[in-house]
């Protein structure tokens, strides 16, 4: 959690947790991962959305806004309390898409698209399928050539996508046939489009692979032009990685918490877990690493939310150093929990889920580390 | 060590069978009748399918018939009363069959072994030629849901009556128990003295009123584990093993065993479940999963791929230089805890470097690459290795406290009344 | 807190001189009075090369004469009596020039601060303005040979004699001690009660009979702490801080002075040692050792260069939530401790990256390559950030007792006199 | 210290410790690493040949000999206390040179130069002037052409080589021009030899940059033909490498012995360090690497006395295993000193500094951990 939070932002973190622990504790996310092949509810989608989950990314004149004015450190909150709850919903993908319209759509495309965004009956994901932004990218990609009426024509294999199975539309990052790269917005009932499900180790989240086969896309659904494209990818992959690294610290405070009082809670030779120094010199270590991983997060979300000139560096700094650290403290959480740590009834495994999920999507720590260094490069080679 | 131990001979002393006319003989037998191994397949994967323990037992009562069950195994009690020496030959001959190895560990090798040093003349020879033929699988209802990792602290009381107990309480992480027929239980009998001054063993028949076990859920999709609820469960005093308020004795010696088996040093261990399992083992699994992901020629992953390989040889390295070193004397049996905690430190980098190899796959992978599905589960179960057999935790305690002298942890339940402990 | 603690006004508050008019004056003062560094140094190093401390003598007697020592010191005892946007404006306005920053820490900021609220009339007057005038480095006597993290477990006595007190023993880590003029000293008065209770807080001329200082040569070449000898130094009783047996409170307020002055927060700092310390300092030796070791694109060593940076990233961020939880109120103050300790971890990982990328060159290298030999050096002091201002472990117990709540750690010491407890 | 010895290994263990405890205490180290330019009195290091300590790699018709016959293995135990006392003196390069010429060496080299090797009255290194072995080499290597007499003329500098300067004899490895490795036997006083006097961290270790300009070498002092030299120079390597393994692990042995003694020693609030249980886990886990080390240096001598098929793996398992812990045990043990482990006067930075410098020559643990890739690589391809 932030420590300096206006009344509102207070507000907003109080009402969000409010939100979902009335209406998606654990047992509701344990139901939905057994019998919800969405993994979410679409009522409750719409719930969230009410309440403001998709509409902080997109600006007031298109029907959005957010209770401080910076509306990515408004909803780092939203998503640090979603990672504490380990909640379902295609949280990061829809809003994501959503400030890409309102930042960069033609009013033709925003209009279209965001009011049902906003109010959560549509469902949109980001498609990532070419390399970029420095990010590994196994396989081969979605390639886009340009048509004859000046539209495109996208064909290859995305890796897994989250949301994309249950999304209308798909945002899609394509590697020009001239270069560089290209954006388009497809409807995933688009002739061409086809969904192949692929298997997710966290319990709520659905990810597809989305592969394209001669599919044509109208001119005015193309989203940025050349000029804009690579900062427009960039400026997704950023606000993508704050929203993960906001859940990842929420999910990360919650599990040291939960096994704090564990150790407060269990006796073990007549004294508490908490008395034995081995294991109180870990969760030392364990609680300077997370209020390291909330500071980074933090700074993360204000630095892409006021567009600073160091807010790449910063992306890739927290993701590196929550994605690295995270799996590590969670590991030795369950491994404090003893052998009750490995078994299913347990919710900790839900949190590693997310972790290792969220740790791997949009660029592995390794990746990040890569895009550090060479931030760091280009400072100091002039 | 207790007075009652059954000393195996390592060579033939003479009066046994030669070891190389006993190895023909197997060698023959073995050829007439045992099924032999499906292609490609190990024991241990062939018992993996086996839930309910129908195929060792089948297998067991082969062997018991041509009279090579228990060779180690005295012959009063059902066995063949030969030498290492001879099971060792057999393993070797029994490679390329199917053998019941799934009675190994615990029945043999533990619960067995622990019978044969505590058991009344009476308990013996009920269930040992029982268990030499394939009818009783063991297992040990020792730890407890409150327990952790102070054993002794165990909270299952047994309350005497007329000549019976009565035991109310629950256990944890026997494996198998759903399948297996007799437990050794391990009860309070006694909460007015310090806590391992009051303990009982008892036999306990599993499936009887009273007891009702429940397979556990793991993180990885396994259910091998289990729990058990006993409501007041009757045992005759005859089931009682050893003396009563004596069971601490009874089960340090059972966990002596436990150890004894995982390090591969006991005698009763019969067929062999992995071939070539142990020194030189490859791990090339890490090498297979970078090979798939395109990553053999990067640097950083080759670093990895080989410090994998290093902490997997120094391992076996490590293994066979505290075993010398606890045969020569030169390090206190208690130093065993050392390769233990190497192989749960490595194990969890194993699988460490698994999640940095595997990137993005370990978390999400179309459904066709089920290696990927298995790489998530056994990382999500990474902490199982540094859990089970005594956490790392308490092997870092015994190796400080008991390879190096430093002074005990303060327990606060030491020399204290039992029922004047707090406790889960 | 104490009575007697001066609190300084962060802003003028209107009686005192405008901060802007203040600051116009000083910069004109300063352009006039100060030398200004030379070129590519900063103060730091300046007072690395002023081993007997002369040249800061003389600047601070500048800076005395022309009104501007002591911004933040009250006016009674020498100082200016203005508040903290006072002293930020002039540090702002010094930075081109010398500065007697080794009077900052621990004669201004610690034991001057420590004076004020502790010391005697008698004492203030005595040594306050004499200190400002550039006449007085003083050092702390805490921390003794034989005591480790344990600083109330000290063993140098002070006997009553009349009305002195009589010093036996000695005292180490003191910082420049041998330059130095007057230290604070803890010593035990009383060994009769438990041991925070028999301590006592003296003022001691270091120059003095009966006080031998020696300086200790570290592993990286430096002999900047000291160790004293204390063979029958008589202290008057004039010069006993604050209460006799009391000395435990004056010293935790020394050390709450000493983590203020480390953290940044004292009021009477004045100068800046290194101009851009802090905040988004590039720690780019790193880089720069790799790129001459032409090791820039290897992308193993891009990752080691990236998680330090990272880690230098992560550090600064830390400190400021760290910071705003403590003024928040939602974390407590010894939640101080967790920026300590990650810096101290991460200036370890930095050295152990130097290992790595420097390769054979940081242990063998010719003569001309001398900053290998700083990174050789650096490397074998890696332990030292990790042990000055408190070690790792004690950090991690203030994190676990103070922040998390958990139980204290068994002292053998706690409660009983001091006299019965083993020591070294 | 090997649990398994012969009773003349057994012997020649406790030999060795007696006369490095009488003839080098630590003191001795303190006062040669002051005042003594070539870092070893030689009169003792001829009263260490007596001992044995240069003939051990060298045929019983050379002269040679050891105690079991395994003569790699018994060096080691006579390394491993040197590395106890962290003992001065040209070991490793002078065995290295010895072997190298009585295993390859032309009667004539053998008896120009191996009696005194063995007796101590000559001193050789072994100047590794080329990429070899799968080592990184940085810098200009030194080439060697075929002169008209077919001898070789060579050119270039070396890295700083141990006891480059002490020696009569330098034993170097040089680039063929056409290709290939070449060795030969190369006096230090010839024409065109220079030496450049390097720094190390290890205050008795003298280390040399050796240039060659035009140096002639006569075709009888050529060691090796083109189908040896290979094997020759890796076994040179593999011979130095079990020698500087057997060492570390008997400095970390008696670092790690030393810190154990002063835990409970030293009182701190009234109990003794030992008794502190997260410093009782350190401990655990260092006696736990300590004893690793030392089995997997063992394994390695063992391996290569043997010819082994995987001794160049496991010697490189050793190397990359021993060098990557031993800074992190030595350093974690000065952390347990206090203040005091990192005085000048305390010993433990001996150590450190014989650690550091092992650690780093003849290839860093990534260099090894590189070569066990290949050697794993290698055995998984076919």
């Amino acid at each position: 959690m932030e420590f300096e939070l206006t009344e509102d932002q207070a507000l907003l973190r109080e009402t969000t947790l409010k939100f979902l622990e009335s209406t998606c504790p654990i047992t509701t996310v344990r139901e939905l991962a057994d019998n919800e092949p969405r993994g979410f509810d679409p009522a409750w989608w719409k719930q969230a959305a009410e309440l403001g989950w998709t509409s902080m990314l997109v600006t007031e004149d298109d029907g959005g806004g957010s209770v401080s004015g910076h509306g990515l450190v408004d909803l780092a909150l939203v998503a640090e309390e979603r990672g504490r709850l380990v909640a379902p919903g295609p949280f990061a993908p829809v809003n994501v898409v959503a400030e890409a319209l309102s930042r960069r759509g033609t009013t033709g495309q925003r209009r279209r698209w965001l009011p049902g965004l906003l109010n959560g009956e549509t469902v949109a994901a980001w498609c990532l399928g070419a390399p970029a932004a420095g990010l590994d990218h196994p396989g081969t990609p979605v390639v886009a050539r340009r048509s004859e009426g000046n539209g495109l024509v996208l064909d290859g294999a995305s890796q897994p996508v989250e949301a994309a199975a249950q999304s209308e539309l798909l945002l899609v990052t394509a590697l020009g046939s001239e270069g560089g790269l290209v954006q388009a917005l497809v409807p995933s009932d688009t002739p061409g489009v086809r969904l192949h499900p692929a298997r997710c180790l966290d319990l709520v989240r659905r990810f597809a692979q989305v592969t394209f086969e001669g599919v044509a896309v109208d001119p005015e659904w193309i989203l940025d032009g050349p000029g804009t494209v690579a900062s427009g990818v960039e400026q997704q992959l950023q606000t993508t990685v704050v929203l993960e690294c906001a859940e990842l610290a929420g999910a990360l405070d919650r599990v040291l918490e939960m096994t704090v009082a564990y150790a407060f809670d269990r006796y073990s030779f007549g004294r508490p877990l908490a008395s034995y120094q081995a294991l109180k010199h870990r969760f030392a270590d364990m609680k300077m690493w997370v209020e390291a991983c909330h500071a980074t997060a933090s700074a993360a979300a204000h630095a892409v939310d006021a567009d600073a000139a160091d807010a790449a560096e910063l992306t890739s700094v927290a993701k590196a150093y929550i994605g690295e650290r995270g799996p590590v403290i969670v590991q030795d959480c369950v491994q404090l929990h003893g052998g009750i740590g490995v078994t299913w009834d347990h919710d900790i495994h839900l949190y590693l889920r997310r972790v290792v999920v969220n740790r791997t999507q949009h660029g592995t720590p390794s990746d990040h580390r890569e895009r550090v260094f060479r931030a760091m490069d280009a400072e100091v080679s002039p | 060590m207790s007075a009652r131990e059954v000393v195996v001979p390592a060579e033939s002393d003479g009066t046994m069978e030669d070891v190389e006319s006993f190895r023909l003989r197997a060698r023959s037998w073995l050829a007439d009748a045992m099924p032999l191994l499906p292609e490609g397949m190990n024991n241990h994967q062939l018992s993996r399918q086996d839930e309910m323990g129908e195929r060792a037992r089948y297998l067991q009562r082969i062997l018991s018939g041509g009279g090579f069950a228990g060779l180690c195994f005295p012959r009063e009690y059902g066995g063949q009363g030969l030498s290492r020496a001879h099971q060792r030959a057999f393993n070797q001959e029994s490679l390329p069959y199917q053998m019941p190895t799934l009675f190994n560990v615990p029945t043999f090798s533990i619960l067995a072994a622990t019978l044969i040093e505590f058991g009344t003349e009476e308990q013996k020879h009920r269930h040992l030629p029982a268990i030499l033929r394939g009818d009783e699988l063991w297992v040990q209802f020792l730890s407890e849901p409150s327990g952790g990792s102070d054993l002794a602290g165990l909270v299952t009381r047994a309350t005497r009556d007329g000549d019976t107990f009565v035991i109310n309480g629950s256990k944890i992480w026997s494996s198998g128990a759903f399948r297996s027929d007799y437990a050794m239980c391990l009860a309070r009998t006694n909460s007015q003295v310090p806590k391992h001054r009051g303990l009982t063993m008892f036999i306990m028949k599993i499936h009887q009123p009273g007891v009702e076990v429940r397979q556990i859920a793991m993180v990885n999709g396994t259910a091998e584990f289990c729990q058990e609820f006993f409501d007041d469960v009757i045992v005759p005093d005859g089931d009682v093993v050893g003396e009563v308020d004596d069971g601490w004795t009874v089960a340090s010696r059972l966990l002596f065993h436990e150890r004894d088996a995982v390090g591969g040093g006991s005698p009763y261990i019969s067929g062999v479940a992995v071939a070539g399992s142990g020194g030189g083992a490859q791990r090339s699994d890490l090498v297979n999963l970078a090979a798939r992901m395109g990553k053999l020629g990067d640097v950083r992953v080759r670093q990895l791929l080989a410090e994998d390989r290093i902490n997997s040889r120094v391992q076996n390295q490590l293994v066979r230089r505290i075993s010398a070193g606890i045969r020569a004397g030169a390090l206190p049996p208690p130093a065993g805890a050392l390769p233990r905690l190497f192989a749960a430190t490595s194990t969890e980098r194993h699988l460490d470097i698994a999640l940095d190899v595997a990137g993005g796959s370990m978390a999400v992978w179309m459904d066709e690459d089920s290696e990927d599905a298995n790489w998530g589960e056994a990382f999500l179960n990474r902490q199982g290795g540094s859990l089970g057999g005594g956490s790392s935790e308490m092997a870092r305690n015994i190796i400080s406290e008991r390879v190096l002298g430093m002074p005990r942890e303060p327990a606060a339940d030491r020399d204290i009344p039992f029922d004047q402990v707090r406790h889960n």
